[in-house]
């Protein structure tokens, strides 16, 4: 047992942390969320390619690096702390949890390179009108016709979609009642038979995209795992889809303690810093207990997958929970301390703000794994 | 102690709603509900109409004497009109910094000339007003002010910056405090002066919102001029008015905002049942609280100006800016509970968000501006409950 | 709308400050709630010959001085500021009103004239085992034989029982599956086929009883109200208990507030008195929010009872579940502030924080008064 | 990073829990699950014979270094120990302050003689140990206890009051933080010194709780003597020394205090699985919130205990105290409201509570003995966040 991070792991931390300290800093990020592809194509390519990030989890015989989730936990916590724009999360997070989980040997060498070089954007389109992230939520259909599939439904809340390759597709079998009768498809986003329209976010570092699919028609190659093995895979894929935004949350929460604690630390009134009253310090040493306990809870749950873990499940309701209050705890509380300059524009803070609210939503909202985790106590 | 008003009191409820539902429409239709908070800049030329149209027909500055235009209107009736006035979907008041604020320092403070000067032009929706207290290091510690004004030949001249102040662009005047004793500090040493908006010497910048928009402004005042008699009460007096000024900010005008607030609540609660999300037990919860919360209120504002005598406010009123805040930011937080994963989604690119989403963010700044939580705990603390004050510390600058 | 205290309102409320500061202090509380009978039957009789107290709801025809629920909020509120021991709340706010609501002439001159006169102590029996305020709670029983009821059951978390003169008694029709086929009963304490055990509370300031009936006899004229009209009857005379609790909660709050200020005035470390840290002052302001509010909210829930108001049930459940809450966070941190000497026996704190805990669920917790507002709000 | 033992520590795991359940019976059953917190001065001899008996064992003090007849167990034995010794039921430890304070203490800054003369009786069970720190008037503020030492011919002369002294009665020995130079103030002039409980000069008086119960005392000093050699560091050193204490109080033993808080989580879970309140949604989720919250706690300690370099307590550790204390307060709540209208029924009359009554009373103290929440919120934000420190007043006294 040795839950601290290894001289390796330190590195990779510090190493991404001032990477992105100089190219995802408040210039970049604001011109990447307003950009029409909302990141920095160049800013990814090194990423890929110098950083070796989108590889993390590749294994070396798909060109990847093939570290674990405690690293990718680490360098997605310095991702969420710079507030770093990219596709990073549905490519790694959801695009290759998918391939590893249920790609053939054939999808696995067609994609996992291209990804890992950094050619390759993927995104997984799951949600659908009633944002529900229930089996019954998802509504767009598929039927067999031969020796292809054809996929009618539109699909809502796609994180990137505007911008990916590749989407992973859950469509339900068409006149099946069974609701969980699901599968996966891997759609390429230059098929003439879905349109992909951008929608307006309020975090604007985190853009969604609906997707209408009309008569799209794939080979079987293109079904990724079992017909019917589509709800067991979501699952798996979501839960460390969830895991993913936890560790970002992490980070982003540690940030607003960070930001809130130089402010008040320059900041002076009544002939004092503001830091020296006790109501402003209190809240910070509140903000530090949610900040470190949220960082606990997503290195735990990473472990865990590490080490391939019965308890996984259970620690990722945990971490995304807790993570999702803390950050938006410290993100609030961030705005408050930071007085009238906390709510323009011009400060960084209410990114923070904003990407707090929409990770939070994003893979279940805390009540949902709380639900959860009522449901494993056997209530 | 009793709840009902009396039958002169729901006359007057008849009058006010009624005159309301004959005049908001027609050429007026289009400002009924429009210009609330996150919309507060649109639709101007028609509210500015309509400010006059008020004020032509007496049902402006109702609670301010008769000698000065107004009806003398009780509490209660104040009350009332505001209640009907969020009713029937009155726009958002251009005028209200003039009548609630402006005016009420220049009937308690003013000169006769001051009062014949301006009030008029208040009452009649002739002139707008906006207000020059914060600065940029001078949040919170009101008494931090440096904006100075030096008295040259006959004319103020001002230098400095002014923060946070709303309708700017759309105002006549401003009233700023600035130091006019030179090597000053804290509370002694300020005036209260009133400066015309329009003039070469001032410089409005609008500031840019985490929703966006723009609602409040900076005002940098590059030797901006004023006569020497647009000072209120006695030069080196203006925190003594200042702090009167604030005395009102926090009056009967509370009632028609909790109507407004009602209104919000409504929608949230609408969308709930909806969109299923009510018959989630902790939005349900939440739901319940927040009506609660609405409730006493309410409850809170009736029994706060009950008590209020001669205009003084109650210890009770002390309370009211901490709690609707709190309240509203909440509110705020919920809307978006409700609306779930479309809470995220806004009304068009680039950055168009919706009105709930406004509200939820705009709400952050509810908490901050016109004494944060903070402020409002240590005052609550400090003047109703009697505990020390903060040392202050010795950083002088 | 007068929404203040008229003079006679400020008077009487004055007038019992400074009488229960007197004759309920430390020393008398702790007495009282130590005895068997848990209040101090000679004070009890000076508050109704002297104070008129015990009359304040009972019309000037049965003896009475006929004041409204206003009256009775503005004296509930310094019972509860001064922890008074007393059968008052039982007697007046359940008793009386039963008796009010239900009782026909009959019964209303016999009891009302010695109740107000403080021969008579009452109190209601509607609880059993289940500890549910649902109809589905009671499972005792009656059955008409001729002329006499037979009652048959096990009531249980009645206050004051073990000293009450007359109980009402709620049951159900034998063999009847309407669950809200219930009637009240007029039962003499002495009766013989009644056994009452005083049961050891956490709150000694409110105490509680089991009552056995065993096949216990009543004739036709005990019968409070019709026939299975028991429900609706209790349902309106519980919503007044709930108020009469709510005004008492308002008492504890403020006291806790007024001891709590006494305090850190006096109390020095660090060099400063307590109260000029910040986290103290911003405590207490949170504190005064809550008294204030809860005041606002029983007494505009009192001034609907005087009115006859629709809204009424509505006004109840809002003081009911904020006093509620305000009062265990008033009382929690009272203790929290008071420091160590907060969780000694010797300083009065703990017993407010009891009872504030035994307010809390008394005719409803907080959650259940949320739940009836959702009801009231269509959701 | 990874959560797996080794299999060196597996084995030691099976060594411990092996060890516990074979000599946890017989004439050691009755104490069992016993003395935990609200059942802390209950089978005192009993728990004694066991203490011995572990020592002889060499069972107490295996964090101690082998020459002073621990076995310099690695943080990862001792949190395997602690763990397994709670899961084991093994009693509430009255050594635990001699094992986790006084004798660290000793061993950091004790001289030769003292080692010798202290820790073997400490680790055979032989004498126990209470603290003399807080006083009335020194609580949260320790540098301003007033209790005095004078030496007079080869003896310390003690005077003065300590106050919230657990095991007062039970205990041989306590170290007592006093002042050694007269006129000093503050951390000035303090030193700390070891005193034998049974004499004249030392008075015990049992404070009863809010349970009705007595778990902490006033410790009164009359010219209470002990030899001058019974100083540990130097004269005048004794807030250094104190300090050191603290440092060691938050250390490996809160794994073991979580496993009984789990124990009472369960408690409170079964309770409301049967009265059916689990299915009330608000009740369902505070259980699933106290299960993540005390899941979180374990995963803080034990990346605290990992990242705690040469016996040095990371930041993280800053915040142990202020999170456990809390939690548990919230459970005590919790328990209450999953039992309903039968959390205010106690056991017996004229006052005897359940265990989980005196668990929601007790743990309002939780939060305020060893440093309140407010403390704590301080020490976090000034040694881990950089704030600066609030100023000391002058009311000198």
């Amino acid at each position: 047992m040795e839950f601290s991070l290894t001289e390796e792991q330190e590195i990779l931390r510090d190493t991404a942390n001032s990477f992105l300290e100089d190219f995802s800093n408040s210039q970049s990020i604001r011109k990447a969320m307003e950009s029409d592809l909302r990141f920095d194509p160049v800013l990814w390519k090194r990423m890929a390619s110098e950083m070796g990030w989108t590889g993390i989890l590749v294994p070396e015989n798909y060109g990847g690096i093939g570290l674990s989730w405690v690293e990718l936990v680490t360098l997605m916590e310095q991702m969420g702390k710079n507030l770093l724009c990219s596709p990073f999360h549905p490519t790694v997070c959801l695009g290759i949890s998918s391939l590893l989980e249920a790609g053939n040997e054939e999808q696995k060498s067609s994609f996992l390179p291209l990804i890992a070089s950094g050619e390759l954007i993927v995104t997984l389109a799951c949600l659908e009108r009633s944002g529900s992230w229930l089996p019954e939520g998802i509504e767009t259909t598929f039927e067999k016709k031969g020796s292809e599939y054809c996929l009618n439904g539109i699909k809502r809340f796609v994180p990137y979609g505007h911008s990916s390759d590749l989407i992973i597709v859950a469509a339900r079998k068409k006149d099946n009642s069974n609701s969980k009768d699901l599968s996966l498809f891997l759609v390429g986003s230059d098929n003439p038979n879905i349109s992909i329209n951008q929608l307006t976010t309020m975090d604007q570092t985190r853009p969604q995209s609906e997707l209408k699919l009309s008569n799209l028609k794939l080979s079987e190659s293109k079904l990724l795992g079992k017909e019917g093995d589509g709800w067991e895979i979501l699952n798996k894929v979501r839960s460390l889809g969830a895991l993913g935004i936890a560790a970002d949350q992490v980070g982003g929460a540690q940030k607003c303690l960070d930001m809130t604690c130089k402010y008040v630390l320059e900041r002076e009134q009544f002939g004092r810093k503001i830091g020296s009253f006790q109501s402003i310090k209190h809240r910070l040493a509140d903000m530090m207990v949610l900040v470190e306990s949220a960082r606990s809870s997503a290195y735990y749950a990473a472990c865990l997958v590490k080490e391939g873990n019965d308890e996984l499940d259970e620690a990722i309701s945990i971490a995304k929970s807790y993570c999702s209050e803390a950050y938006f705890k410290c993100a609030s509380d961030s705005i408050q301390l930071h007085g009238g300059v906390g709510f323009t524009w011009e400060y960084d803070v209410h990114l923070y703000f904003k990407r707090a609210k929409s990770s939070e939503i994003a893979f279940g909202s805390p009540q949902l794994h709380k639900d959860k985790i009522a449901n494993f106590l056997g209530i | 102690m009793h709840l009902e008003f009396s039958k002169k009191e729901e006359l007057f409820r008849e009058e006010v709603s009624s005159w309301l539902s004959k005049n908001l429409k027609g050429k007026f239709k289009p400002v009924v509900g429009r210009g609330g908070s996150g919309d507060q800049t649109e639709l101007l030329e028609e509210r500015v109409e309509w400010e006059k149209h008020m004020g032509k027909s007496g049902w402006t500055c109702i609670g301010w004497p008769k000698k000065f235009g107004g009806r003398n209107a009780s509490i209660n009736e104040q009350v009332i009109f505001y209640e009907e006035y969020t009713k029937a979907g009155g726009p958002g008041r251009i005028g209200h910094i003039g009548e609630t604020l402006a005016g009420p320092t220049i009937i308690s403070f003013g000169s006769k000339e001051q009062q014949k000067r301006f009030l008029p032009k208040i009452r009649l929706g002739e002139e707008y007003w906006c207000q020059g207290y914060s600065e940029p290091s001078a949040g919170s510690d009101l008494a931090a002010v440096k904006t100075k004004a030096e008295l040259v030949k006959g004319k103020w001249k001002i230098n400095g910056q002014k923060i946070w102040t709303s309708l700017a662009k759309e105002s006549d005047w401003i009233f700023v405090l600035c130091r006019t004793t030179k090597k000053s500090s804290g509370r002694e040493g300020l005036s209260y002066i009133l400066v015309p908006m329009s003039q070469p010497g001032i410089t409005i910048q609008p500031i840019k919102q985490l929703t966006g928009q723009s609602e409040f402004n900076e005002v940098f005042f590059d030797n901006a001029e004023t006569q020497e008699e647009n000072v209120v009460g006695e030069v080196g007096e203006g925190w003594k008015v200042a702090m009167g000024t604030l005395g009102f900010e926090r009056g009967t005008s509370t009632l028609g905002q909790q109507m407004a607030f009602e209104q919000e609540f409504n929608t949230v609660l609408k969308i709930a049942k909806e969109n299923g999300s009510s018959e989630i037990p902790s939005i349900k919860n939440q739901l319940s609280e927040a009506w609660i919360g609405l409730r006493i209120m309410r409850f809170n504002a009736l029994r706060m100006l009950s008590n209020s005598r001669d205009g003084l406010l109650s210890k009770e009123a002390m309370l009211s800016k901490l709690y609707w805040a709190t309240w509203h930011r909440n509110l705020g937080k919920l809307a978006m509970d409700v609306l779930g994963m479309e809470s995220e989604i806004g009304d068009k690119l680039p950055y168009d968000l919706t009105f709930l989403q406004k509200m939820f963010l705009f709400t952050r700044s509810d908490t901050i501006y016109a004494g944060t939580n903070q402020i409002q705990r240590n005052i609550i603390s400090e003047r109703a409950l009697g505990m020390p004050k903060e040392p202050r510390g010795d950083n002088k600058k």
